[in-house]
């Protein structure tokens, strides 16, 4: 055991580190460290950036554009560009239907998806989750019906994050109804704008749109965007979750936010000193640095052991203490900010909003993202879904 | 000692919940995507079913409540949740102009008064005020003054010649101007600026202008902390309807074990918070200054803590409709955590209970 | 709704601070104030004081030596006590047997025993737990079977507290094994001195003697023994959850304790002043102080809105947060007294010991008392119990 | 970076792991109702395994470990526990006295030295000294010395001329007394009282004594925390056992949901101690002293505050069981909570780290 990084590590560190601050723009970056909303044209210059420089698609074979990383590296990687406030990567495409793709997909299909997703020039989104199913994703009722050589598809989709910037999406969907939930499912990559596909924002409490409903009537798909075999979709949806875990923990993230925090607390004034001096606040932050530290070394923990798919009940405590510190780092920025995060401005969390804050611009922020975070403890399994699975792994 | 509900007080929590079940129940009040408008009428009706004189005597036409009355309205607001600043312009106002002949109007709902005190960059601390008054005239910022825009006159805190004062400043007087916006939880709030203001009078100065901002605001503190009670008993309603209702893994939500006990620590909490805030009345209603400030602390404390961890709980346990803003349990979320922020959060009032609690002699 | 004493019950309240200070011994009362354990005698005294003052038993029908209190009398009667010190009444007898003998017991059994319990002259136990049964107290296997006028009794109690002082044993017993659970038990009083009963110590880990084995070989009972009909027992066990639970949440006990903290962290020092002035230590006690004001109002409210049996999920309520208060006062002394907890000094606990101790008196107690309380959130259907049963309640 | 055990730690920590099987397993060793003998074969047994010189250098007859292979050994004789304070007279006498030519002797397990730093009243502070020398002579009070009563000598802290210093003092000189105990786990240990006791010899003065108490307390609070991280995983593991076999209304308490959670709860407090105290360990190998003393700060609040949440939910899911002396969850919780008090407990660390804390400029 050597809990040092080697010097080639740290050069790597150095280079991930100098490619961020050169070729992400720095509009981009500020707004990330400002908390601020990106817009579709950030991501896809922040994509195509990673693109040219070979890294969009770290986690992929190297044969098809993926980096020859240790769990070491994707990890230096991550970190350092969460510190860079580089935006993070949107994971439907690159994490998501890709890796289904390459393990069960055609050529035809390997040739028609991969290039785009790699290059950033098309966005994918996520059609797993329906109304009324929540963490029991296999209850779906989406139906898919062969007619020739198409399937027509009738049903919804719900919590689809940002399939209003999609041009295509990965479904889950309802083939057979006569077998065991599990057993009917098919995996199906549907074209965005093929008739009779409907996309109606859903607003989050903080205001804003973020995810949303889709609907499908009467849509007729190609059966060659079937991936895989029919009825096996529930096998590859499954193959995703074991995917790539590296950044399911979210240090680097975290580790920037807790650098915003201080900043704020710093700045903050209570009782006639920095509100980072009053030993009760100093001590919270203390106690989230140190949950922070001890999460970090899990993680390489966990990647480290094994390179290749995380365990299942380490990914989950992963998720559990990576999204718990995520929520309390939101918890503390509006605490931090008491009376300033009141005002609701929309606008100034926007891109094109010139006119001063009302009150601190890092003020504006706080409460939307304190809101808007709840989410990341109910999302791609719940946290109890996943004490559940761990407890079961852990019980035999 | 007798802990059930007077007539009097029932039919008083009966009116109120009538009020906010026939104007708030339903109604998407609170939606940020939406600009919320402050609707004059339903500070008439508030008015008209006697609410702005309930801490008033009854010889000069109030209801001649107290804490206790101020505690059980509060809560019953918390239920809309009302996005009325009950606690500043009837609560918080009442007390800073007490025996300035306003009365009447005020009562009627025809006057509207919106305390201005706090200061950009003060944070909680209510005595941190660089707004002064020179010949009459006063300069300086007041921040998230609640119905700034919409009020009649401000009372407005400042220094002359060094000394505290409460001023009274009318809205649409030469040199006041209001940047209006909503809170997170869409309650028409403003930032005020006053640029030698003409002031209409100076309603106290010294250790009686000291003396109503401490009592009016552990006042408010206690309607704020009572309002997070009604707030917490909604959410926690809904959860356990929505938990019976709603099946997963071919079982209601509520069948699950995990979800069982963390409802019981939610309905623990809202029990809990309600008990600290009738303590907080009950000192408010008689005991000395410490006393009553300490205890208004304890539940201004409990009510931001337990405030969150309801809120937390009920958003997680919705799952993603939790999240949305249609379905109900964020605005009660939104309204918690604006509570929070308001006239000093948990750890303010865990500082200020801690500073005055009785130790033994070293 | 007047939250404020009347002058009647501060009268009354100045009434039974009058008795604890002049009839209860101060050497008794001293013990409990420093955290020492009491001995049978110490009991035995108390209670012959309560007898004398007619208050042994309060909450009995005033025929039968009861008193006619309110609600709120018997929680100023409770707080008083435990204010000055006055160790807790040992409840089998005066509050689990007696209630039970006096609502389904027979004229011959309630002369017989209501008396030598209201006087402190027999000593009850409870034998309901059995090994391997935890919380799931219907499972009991120990059998009686009818013999002529007696029943033989085969089989073992535990975790019975102060058997080894105890003249009569109140037991459920199996009477009938062909029908369900609940059905086939019966509710029977025990002379300890029977011949076949043995009693074993269980040695907590303080490393103190309070909770026992009782071992029953061959005992022969008296059918009169019996209370009420056979296979009814459950019936009578469930009357008495319901009953007096005045004193559940432990209110004037964990005000005592709190005293005891404050001033422990008064004389403790630490980075020159003292532990109290420490604001991060002085604002845990302050928390703690919050939850027991709350906690007091909830107690009020709850025997008083009713004057009867007390709503079984408001009496978990105030069981769970009852225990979590009275447990965390015994972690918070641990706390204070930090390495002066170290030494375990048993002698220094009990009745005889003159020697000074090791590091203040204070501290002696502070581990031990933490680990033996570690059982208030165990006994008496454990916290997690208590939950299931609120839950129940609550969702209908 | 390297995460994997090298083959030679691996041997290591089945070496101890054997150790601890054999000697200490099933056995009631912490029973608080027998009085504990220190058994100095077990002392010499450790030696044999070349425990004592586990961070000396191997050219020094050492094992050639640094602070990794501290909390390796470390953890595997919590998972005794081991009722042997190698934390204070291995890890912390061998700093304190490093150099001393006393190497070899302690290495054979030959000499057994103590340290005495603690003073009564002083709370976790090792610099409030008031124990002085004078002309050679030693006279104080030292509180809860591991084996006391057993050590051939002491390091004991001292002022000279106002000059704090270490001073190595026999068990057997005139003027020392003892009065031994056995802690709350089970473990020898006394309180010193020097009474012009002649010194044998000074250790270090001034800069260099304060450099050697800071290092060492250091490394004895990683082998602390590793310590805690054996119990936890112990307990965890009991637990789970526990649950598995036993059963309530028909099937294994395991079966349970809320259980189930807190005993994943119970496992991830383990894993994130495990993972804090490699920090440490990482970092008491390399870097500054700020830097390590923020790691070793955060490791010991984290086995503080892990340990006693995860003691209690142990005793708590065991029910009734966990409360006797017999079973073996309740040896864990006592060691646990005497590692806690030991060379500052959770809020003294998280203190220390708070200071110690990197801010932004203001």
């Amino acid at each position: 055991m050597d809990l040092s990084y080697t010097p080639e590590e740290e050069a790597f560190r150095a280079e991930v580190r100098a490619f961020a601050i050169e070729k992400i723009p720095e509009a981009i970056r500020d707004k990330v460290r400002r908390g601020r909303h990106l817009e579709k044209a950030d991501f896809v210059t922040a994509h195509k950036a990673f693109a040219e420089r070979g890294w969009s698609v770290p986690g992929w074979p190297e044969e098809l554009g993926g980096c020859d990383w240790t769990a070491v590296q994707k990890h230096i990687f991550d970190e350092e560009l969460a510190l860079a406030s580089v935006p993070g990567r949107i994971p439907f495409g690159t994490n998501m239907a890709a890796p289904v793709i390459i393990e069960f997909g055609s050529e035809a299909q390997k040739e028609r998806f991969l290039p785009p997703i790699r290059s950033g020039d098309e966005w994918w989104c996520q059609g797993f989750s329906e109304p009324g199913a929540g963490s029991d994703l296999a209850s779906l009722t989406t139906r898919a019906v062969l007619d020739g050589d198409h399937y027509i598809i009738n049903g919804q989709k719900t919590w689809t994050t940002l399939a209003q910037y999609a041009d295509w999406i990965f479904c889950l969907v309802r083939t057979d109804t006569e077998v065991k939930q599990q057993e009917g499912i098919s995996f199906i990559l549907i074209d965005m704008k093929t008739p009779g596909i409907t996309v109606r924002p859903i607003i989050l409490l903080d205001g804003r749109h973020e995810v949303n409903e889709v609907f499908f009537e009467d849509v007729r798909v190609p059966v060659e965007n079937r991936v895989g075999e029919e009825n096996k979709g529930w096998t590859y949806a499954k193959h995703l979750l074991s995917h790539e875990r590296t950044g399911i923990a979210r240090v680097g993230h975290s580790k920037h936010q807790l650098g915003v925090l201080k900043q704020i607390a710093t700045s903050e004034q209570s009782e006639g000193r920095s509100l980072i001096d009053d030993p009760y606040f100093r001590a919270k932050i203390a106690e989230l640095e140190m949950d922070l530290m001890a999460l970090e070394m899990t993680n390489l923990r966990v990647i480290a052991a094994a390179d290749g798919p995380t365990p299942l009940e380490q990914a989950g405590m992963l998720k559990i203490r990576g999204t718990e510190i995520q929520q309390r780092l939101t918890e503390l920025i509006m605490e931090a900010v008491g009376p300033a995060g009141q005002p609701y401005q929309p606008e100034a969390l926007g891109d094109r909003w010139n006119e001063p804050t009302i009150g601190p611009d890092y003020a504006v922020p706080a409460a939307p993202t304190y809101f808007n975070w709840r989410k990341s403890s109910i999302y791609g399994g719940s946290n109890e879904i996943q004490k559940t699975i761990i407890a079961k792994v852990m019980l035999g | 000692m007798d802990l059930s509900l007077s007539d009097e007080q029932r039919l008083l929590v009966e009116t109120v919940e009538r009020f906010v079940a026939d104007r708030y129940s339903g109604t998407d009040h609170s939606d940020l995507t939406k600009d919320a408008p402050f609707r004059r009428e339903d500070w008439v009706s508030l008015a008209e079913l006697g609410l702005m004189g309930l801490l008033r005597d009854e010889d000069m036409g109030g209801f001649g409540g107290g804490p206790i009355e101020l505690a059980l309205v509060a809560e019953s607001l918390g239920r809309g949740p009302v996005p009325l600043p009950y606690w500043s312009s009837v609560v918080l106002a009442g007390a800073l102009v007490d025996g300035q002949g306003m009365g009447a109007a005020m009562l009627e709902g025809e006057l509207l008064v919106a305390p201005a005190l706090l200061e950009p960059g003060a944070r909680y601390d209510l005595g941190s005020v660089s707004t002064t008054v020179e010949e009459q005239r006063i300069s300086g910022a007041k921040t998230v003054v609640p119905l700034a825009e919409e009020a009649d006159c401000f009372v407005v805190s400042a220094l002359e010649a060094g000394e505290l004062g409460l001023y009274l400043v009318g809205r649409n007087a030469e040199g006041v101007s209001v940047r209006s916006y909503q809170t997170q939880d869409g309650v028409r709030t403003g930032e005020v600026v006053l640029e030698k203001a003409l002031i209409e009078s100076r309603i106290a100065s010294g250790e009686e202008a000291l003396h109503r901002i401490e009592t009016g605001a552990d006042l408010a503190r206690i309607a704020l902390a009572s309002e997070a009670v009604g707030c917490m008993a909604a959410l926690s309603g809904l959860t356990e309807e929505y938990l019976s209702t709603r099946k997963q893994f071919g079982r209601p939500l509520a069948g699950f074990q995990v979800l069982q006990h963390r409802m019981v620590e939610m309905r623990m909490a809202v029990e809990e918070t309600r008990s600290i805030v009738l303590v907080a009345a009950r000192e408010a209603a008689g005991s000395g200054r410490t006393e009553q400030a300490r205890a208004v602390s304890a539940a201004k404390t409990k009510a931001g803590r337990n405030g969150r961890h309801v809120a937390e709980e009920a958003v997680q346990m919705h799952g993603g409709m939790g999240m949305t803003m249609e379905y109900p349990a964020g605005r009660y979320m939104r309204r918690l955590m604006m509570i929070e922020t308001t006239l000093g959060d948990a750890d303010y009032h865990a500082g200020r209970f801690s500073r005055l609690m009785a130790v033994p002699a070293a």
